[in-house]
């Protein structure tokens, strides 16, 4: 008698959640908000396990997404759901990044949700297949093909993400051309060749670069994201040319190694230098008058919220299925910070809403 | 008696002599193999980069960048001299550098404002790391291919766990002010790396340790019977590659103005490539840290030309290795017996 | 002349035996201070052997040796020094690297240290003193050793061991000579003597080897003659002549038995390798012979000589730098020990352990080591095969190990180089060079190969024969020539009714 | 001479026991692993992850099978990595811009025999530099690499992705028979080949003679050269196909995906027993050096270790896998 009582009140439950599921605003997710009461009680029992699969903990800004995961793993804490952090370092090898997230899935057997930022492009679907063959979800950022994408693995593959890079290298440029009186000659380091951040960005320059038709570019190349490669490149182009006014980084790490190069010279502060992440010393440079302009793409939010969807998708409170394709792939918002906002944006601490996921959607 | 007639009247002697006359000849021009290389190089970039090769200012993005290949190099010398290998430079370099950078005022610890005392431990960290790829090396009889190896991922691990994903730049003013500075228009990190080949130098030719490498690296059965112990000196030598790579890790962040442990990456391989060229032998007992510094010397001029010839930079790659592979094949003394691994 | 003195330093009954042969079976040594002492006899007759016991590079099996009336048991060449005992060795010990004073002083740079430091002045000045000594002046201490011909080379090798004898104020030191004038020329050695006059008069001793009779009885006070690892007589030098020290170094006539001479054949005459004028610069030259088919023919001559070489261009590891090589009538130049193999010409080295056999490996793997192609199917090997043929020679040549499989390292010397036999024979070429076939054997095991070596001669094989001693060399060979600084000095047929006695023999080798 | 047999023939077996009593701590770090982690982590033995360790680990075991013999010679290849890469973006490269206009058969044949073929080339050259420039393997593979890796960069300046038209032709990959992988049976026949090659054919032998003895291989006619550009043409060939599998498995190409392996391959070997001296060691041995990479890493992600620790870690346990698995037997022998 105990039994069915229990098993009418189960049956109860699940229609009356389904019932609530029902009402979910497909079409204007961004107003979908996680009520926790709805989550059932066996899900928060069972250890959910996050995961974040990253390039290197080097660069600062990928840190900042892990601090992403750390905050939505406080708010899962708030919410009584059982879970385990765990980073997944490629170190920038494609190889072991699949092989990472192979085994972390292995791991959590199904009851898995994760952030990445593939090492590079092709590897994405490689990622999402090794999550989807455990039943778990990942939601990517930055870095895919075009010929692939979410819906290629639906339900484990929930979302991609990215700021707008094109964006990013546009607004960043227009910062330095400005600077420099719309007029001069620029040096230009790009990303790791073939990585769709690296491609949007230049592609954002190039935009750029064909509205101030008075800015010369003298030297392109790559740096590969790297501080050190970028310091070596400056300083043998500054030894090379003698006007330059300004330099183009696809990311601030690789600013960073622009300045010191600059530095070095007693250049610094007389030629712009912009770049994209907004790296806690970059910003600061930017505060000093060392640096003109970089991009914030938020990795908390990135990490965090990427993390929140795919908990609401975990948990059964959404259905992949029925997302509209503009939630399955969508960009996030990014922020200029100049020399207006810099000390503003260093001052600031980060605090975030994850019971509403989309909040991360750009308009 | 008439052997003796023989003996002076015979050629056979004389061809012997003569032949040991054509072989020194021939190795001594074989040891100013990477001098003729480099020389051929200066000699093309300047006549084909134009005046952007031979600039005062170019001399000096050289003698910038020379400084911590070169640093490394030296340990390397050291290591290869008495014929073994070290593969954990890039994370002995790597971790000294970002250590360094915590222990000095900078921007994640502020707390921690060591100066000096920040550099000698980092320094010391990596002298402890080279100790003990030594000590486990001698004493467990493992090559020292794969304990470097395991200490690779050792000391890039301490690196990366000293800073925790925030790189700290340097606040120092002392340090951050040796960045810019330089010295009769030589940049002081390039300084270092010059004191500290006079200092290599003088361990190689100077001290008796210096021989007993050379010694050990020729047959280790002659230094064992006149009572050196082997093994202490093999375990010094790899000490002296940490002290190195510990300062080359140093010089590193000073220079990037930044510690992470990518300062080391990347820097094993050119400096094997570099030590190898310069005539020292990966065999053991022949060469010296004068060799590591043509070998260096090669190698920079090369990349630094190839940039600013503004080769595509993926075929730069190719042509280090081809160099490499034709300034060795210059540097070797082939007969038909010698067996080379 | 200095009976009436006690020796200082004295080796009695000394036994050496190197897994399983007695390279000595019991010599002995006096020598008395201010003297110059001759060790005399063939190659592999122990005086090398001896040498490195007294100096503490290896211990001896048994025996006792005395020094200033004490008991000295050296476990190491430092301690040898430490008591002033010191040797030029015969392969140079000197580290190229490293310039004259730090070879001179290598080891001792302690005594150099100021502050932490050493001075290097100080040691080049020490350096030249010692050189000086020996009347050597135009060496620069700072030059390096590479940079050095080898004549300079052994002198300062003797220059090291002087040091240790200055290093000993007033007590008698022991300075052993291991043939140091085989690269000197005439007024090199004449130097070299005359510091050994020198050092014999300041009351030290020296101990002299060498293959030159005449060197030998022109510095020496006294001689001692060693065969076979026996000490056969001492003779004052004043009483000595070469006729009286080559009998002596002889000693006891070819047995018939010993060396199978009833089983000695007549060779074909067909011509298996035929060498024209046959040179190698600054090696040898003007070499020319004949073997033929079932020939033993033996090839003498002291260490130096050029006999090493030929071997070598024969073989295929060395290419010749003038004339010809005929195999059966044929020309032939080998690239490699491989295209000799080919061709049907393979060496068994002298120095097993460093080119006869792969330590590693299992006695079976190596006897198909050179016929691992022949006996495969296609591409795979046979192990089967394999196993056959092993078994088949460690029967035959009742080779003591305890199975195929053994590893190499695990078999006694006498039995690896029956192993290197098997694989020459299995090997199945017409012409076999054998360098020092029998190094490092024992009786048994030598009187097992000779045998062999009959019967292979018999089956129509040709055997090119560097004996380990001469009295192997005459005793095995149908023809004997004879090599003296990379020339050919003579020919004796050595048919079994005409052997040729050793002096003969030995009289064009120095 | 009768006394002097017996107490060799003891000391034989002494040395022979100390053989097998390495073979058994090689084996016995590997065991370890595995009971530690089956017992202390509940998803460990489950079917995705048996399928991870025995699918994921062929490319690592392929180039490791190429490696060992070339370390059986005494010499090293330091370009396995580099032309590894150069497979792999050749074949995704092909694969992408003409294999999409052929039928997904003849566009698979092609694109293995182009990567393969490359591999063969490339082995010869350094095999050909090395053996007749005489320039040590650990210099000439090291110019090989830095060639090689701007080739592969030349060839694709960046990661490209393998198109989803023809991922017919690397399907085979996720092909699966219970949890053990299409991919590891292949690397696993390929081991058994090298195996055959190694212990069966008169070339193998001449490798364990050369390596054991060049001198002594050399005087009793062993084709030393000959033998030694065979095997660096094999080491290309298992490279290439290393390069292939990895294209498979990340359904994409990228240049610089083998640099990561270069070092891992050789370590593989020496884990697995095979002496960096040359002359000792077996294919066999290989494959437990590569599960036992394969097992340190897999562990780290179980366990959860962090990010920051996992470097630590790994050379630790490295070290530790080393330490009790190297063979000591020989004591004369220089360690280098």
């Amino acid at each position: 008698m105990k039994k069915l009582v229990a098993l009418a009140l189960a049956v109860m439950m699940m229609l009356s959640a389904v019932a609530v599921m029902a009402e979910v605003d497909y079409a204007n997710l961004k107003e979908f908000k996680i009520d926790p009461a709805q989550i059932p009680q066996e899900k928060k029992d069972t250890t959910l396990y996050l995961g974040v699969s990253i390039r290197g903990l080097e660069n600062p800004y990928i840190a900042t997404i892990k601090v992403g995961m750390e905050m939505f793993g406080k708010y899962l804490d708030s919410i009584g759901q059982k879970h385990e952090m765990q980073v997944l370092d490629s170190q920038g090898d494609n190889d072991r990044e699949v092989d990472n997230m192979r085994q972390f899935a292995a791991k959590a057997g199904g009851n898995a949700i994760a952030y990445s930022d593939p090492n590079e492009n092709s590897i994405a679907y490689s990622l999402a297949e090794a999550m989807a063959e455990s039943g778990a979800y990942l939601g990517t950022a930055w870095n895919k093909p075009d010929d692939v994408g979410p819906a290629d693995l639906t339900p484990n593959w929930v979302m991609h993400t990215s700021p707008d890079n094109v964006l990013n290298g546009y607004t960043i440029a227009v910062e330095l051309f400005k600077g420099m009186g719309g007029k001069g000659n620029i040096l230009v380091l790009q990303g790791m060749l073939g990585n769709s951040a690296a491609i949007n960005r230049y592609a954002g320059l190039q935009k750029a670069l064909a509205e101030y038709p008075d800015i010369k570019v003298l030297e392109d190349d790559t740096a590969n994201w790297q501080t050190s490669e970028a310091l070596t490149l400056v300083e043998t182009w500054l030894s090379k040319h003698a006007d330059v006014g300004g330099i183009w980084c696809a990311n601030d790490s690789m600013g960073t190694g622009a300045l010191q190069a600059l530095d070095a010279k007693g250049l610094k502060g007389k030629v712009g230098v912009v770049g994209v992440d907004a790296n806690t010393d970059f910003v600061e440079a930017i505060r000093d008058g060392f640096a003109t302009a970089t991009m914030s793409s938020n990795g908390y939010l990135q990490g965090g919220y990427t993390l929140a969807v795919c908990y609401a998708v975990w948990t059964g409170l959404l259905d992949v299925a029925k997302f509209p394709p503009e939630y399955r792939e969508f960009a996030t918002p990014a922020l200029l910070v100049n020399k207006d906002n810099a000390a503003e944006y260093l001052s600031a601490v980060p605090e975030f809403d994850f019971s509403t996921p989309f909040f991360m959607k750009a308009d | 008696m008439d052997h003796r007639v023989d003996r002076s009247a015979v050629t056979i002697a004389d061809e012997f002599a003569e032949k040991i006359r054509q072989s020194n000849r021939k190795d001594r021009i074989i040891r100013t193999a990477p001098l003729i290389v480099l020389a051929v190089l200066i000699v093309f970039f300047s006549l084909t980069a134009g005046r952007g090769f031979a600039s005062a200012s170019n001399l000096q993005a050289i003698l910038n960048q020379l400084a911590i290949p070169l640093i490394v190099a030296f340990g390397l010398t050291f290591v290869i001299l008495i014929g073994s290998i070290d593969l954990s430079i890039n994370g002995t370099v790597g971790m000294a550098g970002s250590v360094f950078a915590c222990l000095v005022l900078n921007s994640e610890y502020p707390g921690l404002n060591m100066g000096l005392w920040g550099a000698l431990l980092a320094i010391l960290a990596s002298v402890v790391a080279g100790f003990l790829v030594g000590i486990i090396y001698v004493k467990l009889r493992i090559p020292s291919f794969m304990v470097s190896f395991a200490f690779l991922y050792i000391c890039r691990g301490i690196g990366m766990l000293s800073y925790q994903g925030h790189p700290p730049t340097i606040r120092d003013p002392l340090f951050l002010s040796l960045a810019k500075a330089s010295f009769l228009g030589i940049p002081f990190i390039t300084w270092v790396a010059i004191i500290l080949f006079g200092v290599c130098y003088f361990i190689q030719e100077y001290t008796a340790f210096g021989r007993h490498i050379y010694a050990v690296g020729t047959n280790e059965s002659i230094p064992r019977s006149v009572g050196v112990n082997v093994g202490r000196v093999k375990v010094m030598v790899f000490t002296l590659g940490g002290l190195l790579f510990g300062i080359a890790g140093v010089v590193g962040a000073i220079r990037l103005g930044q510690g992470q442990v990518g300062i080391g990456e990347g820097l094993m391989f050119p400096a094997q490539a570099a030590v190898v060229v310069g005539g020292t032998s990966l065999a053991g007992g022949k060469g010296g840290v004068l060799n590591t510094v043509v070998g260096v010397l090669i190698m920079t001029v090369l990349s630094n030309g190839l940039v600013l010839l503004s080769v595509n930079p993926y075929i730069r790659t190719g042509i280090e290795g081809v160099i490499i592979l034709v300034a060795v094949a210059l540097t070797i003394q082939r007969s038909r017996q010698a067996i080379s691994k | 002349m200095t009976t009436e003195r006690k020796p200082f330093f004295s080796a009695r009954d000394i036994t050496k035996s190197f897994s399983g042969t007695q390279a000595l079976k019991g010599v002995d040594l006096e020598v008395y201070p201010g003297e110059i002492v001759g060790l005399v006899g063939e190659n592999g007759a122990g005086k090398s052997t001896l040498l490195k016991i007294i100096i503490g590079a290896q211990p001896p099996t048994s025996g006792q040796m005395t020094l200033h009336g004490q008991s000295y048991q050296p476990q190491t060449p430092m301690d040898a020094n430490a008591n002033g005992i010191g040797m030029v060795f015969q392969e140079q010990s000197l580290i190229v690297n490293l310039n004259v004073a730090q070879n001179i002083f290598f080891g001792h740079e302690k005594e150099f240290r100021e502050h932490g430091f050493i001075n290097w002045g100080k040691m080049n000045k020490a350096a030249a003193e010692v050189l000086a000594h020996i009347d050597v002046t135009d060496i620069n201490p700072r030059k390096k050793v590479a940079d050095l011909n080898f004549a300079t080379r052994q002198m300062i090798e003797i220059a090291k061991v002087m040091n240790v004898t200055n290093a000993q104020q007033g007590k008698n030191c022991l300075i052993l000579l291991d043939e140091p004038t085989s690269i000197l020329n005439e007024g090199e050695v004449q130097n070299l003597f005359k510091q050994m006059r020198r050092i014999a008069a300041q009351g030290h001793a020296v101990v002299f080897v060498s293959h030159r009779l005449d060197e030998v009885l022109e510095i020496t006070d006294r001689i001692y003659v060693y065969k076979d690892g026996t000490s056969v007589g001492t003779l004052n030098t004043a009483e000595a002549t070469e006729a009286k020290l080559y009998e002596m170094m002889v000693g006891r006539p070819t047995t018939t038995e010993y060396y199978h001479l009833n089983q000695q054949t007549k060779p074909e005459e067909q011509v298996e390798l035929e060498v024209r004028d046959l040179g190698l610069h600054g090696v040898f030259k003007h070499v020319n012979f004949k073997l033929h088919k079932g020939e033993v023919l033996g090839m003498c001559g002291v260490i130096g000589s050029g006999k090493e070489e030929i071997c070598a261009v024969l073989s295929g590891d060395e290419l010749p730098t003038s004339g010809q090589v005929f195999l059966r009538g044929r020309e032939v130049r080998f690239n490699s020990p491989k295209e000799a193999l080919e061709q049907g010409v393979l060496m068994i080295p002298k120095e097993r352990l460093y080119e006869g056999v792969v330590m590693m490996l299992s006695v079976e793997d190596n006897i198909a080591m050179s016929n691992n192609k022949q006996i495969a199917k296609g591409m795979l090997c046979s192990p089967k095969a394999v196993a056959r043929q092993a078994d088949h020679w460690i029967d035959r040549l009742r080779i003591k190990t305890s199975g195929r499989k053994e590893l190499l390292m695990q078999l006694s010397g006498g039995n690896q180089q029956k192993v290197v036999f098997s694989r020459a024979l299995a090997s199945n070429v017409d012409v076999l060079i054998l360098n020092h076939p029998t190094r490092g054997v024992d009786v048994g095991a030598k009187e097992e190969i000779y045998l062999l070596i009959r019967e292979m001669v018999s089956q129509g094989k040709s055997v090119l024969l560097l004996g380990d001693t001469l009295d192997e060399c005459i005793g095995l060979s149908n023809r004997i020539l004879v090599m003296k600084d990379g020339e050919m000095t003579g020919e004796f047929d050595a048919s079994v009714e005409a052997k040729p006695s050793q002096v003969d023999v030995v009289s064009l080798m120095m | 001479m009768s006394n002097t047999a017996k107490p060799l023939a003891g000391a034989g077996k002494k040395v022979r026991l100390r053989g097998h009593l390495t073979q058994y701590l090689s084996f016995s770090a590997i065991v370890l692993l595995l009971l530690g982690l089956s017992l202390t982590q509940q998803n460990f033995l489950g079917k995705m992850n048996m399928s991870n360790l025995f699918r994921d680990t062929a490319p690592l075991m392929i180039m490791a099978a190429g490696m060992t013999s070339v370390l059986l010679l005494g010499s090293i290849d330091l370009s396995t990595g580099a032309m590894c890469s150069v497979s792999n973006v050749l074949f995704v490269r092909f694969l992408s811009e003409v294999g999409v206009n052929m039928p997904i058969g003849l566009a698979t044949l092609s694109a293995f025999a182009l990567s393969l073929g490359f591999g063969v080339v490339a082995g010869f050259l350094m095999g050909y530099v090395h053996v007749k420039l005489k320039v040590p393997s650990f210099i000439a593979s090291l110019g090989f690499m830095s060639v090689w890796q701007s080739a592969a960069l030349l060839i694709s300046e960046r990661s490209s992705p393998v198109p989803k038209a023809v991922w017919g032709a690397i399907d085979w990959y996720k092909v699966s028979f219970g949890v053990v992988g299409l991919p590891l049976i292949i690397a696993l026949v390929l081991v058994v080949l090298v195996f055959v090659f190694q212990a069966r054919t008169t070339i193998g032998k001449n490798i364990y003679a050369i390596g054991g003895n060049e001198r002594a291989a050399r005087i009793a006619g062993v084709p030393v050269d000959s033998t030694k550009i065979t095997v660096f043409v094999l080491n290309g060939f298992c490279a290439a196909l290393g390069g292939i599998f990895l294209a498979a498995k990340l359904r994409s190409g990228a240049p610089t995906i083998g640099d990561a392996f270069t070092l891992m391959v050789i370590a593989s070997c020496v884990l697995g027993g095979t002496a960096l001296s040359g002359g000792r060691g077996s294919v066999l041995g290989t494959i437990i050096g590569v599960f036992t990479v394969a097992l340190i890493n897999n562990g780290m992600n179980f366990i959860g270790v962090s990010a920051y620790w996992q470097n630590v870690v790994f050379g630790l346990f490295v070290l530790g896998a080393i330490a009790i698995s190297v063979d000591r037997s020989v004591r004369d022998l220089a360690i280098k």
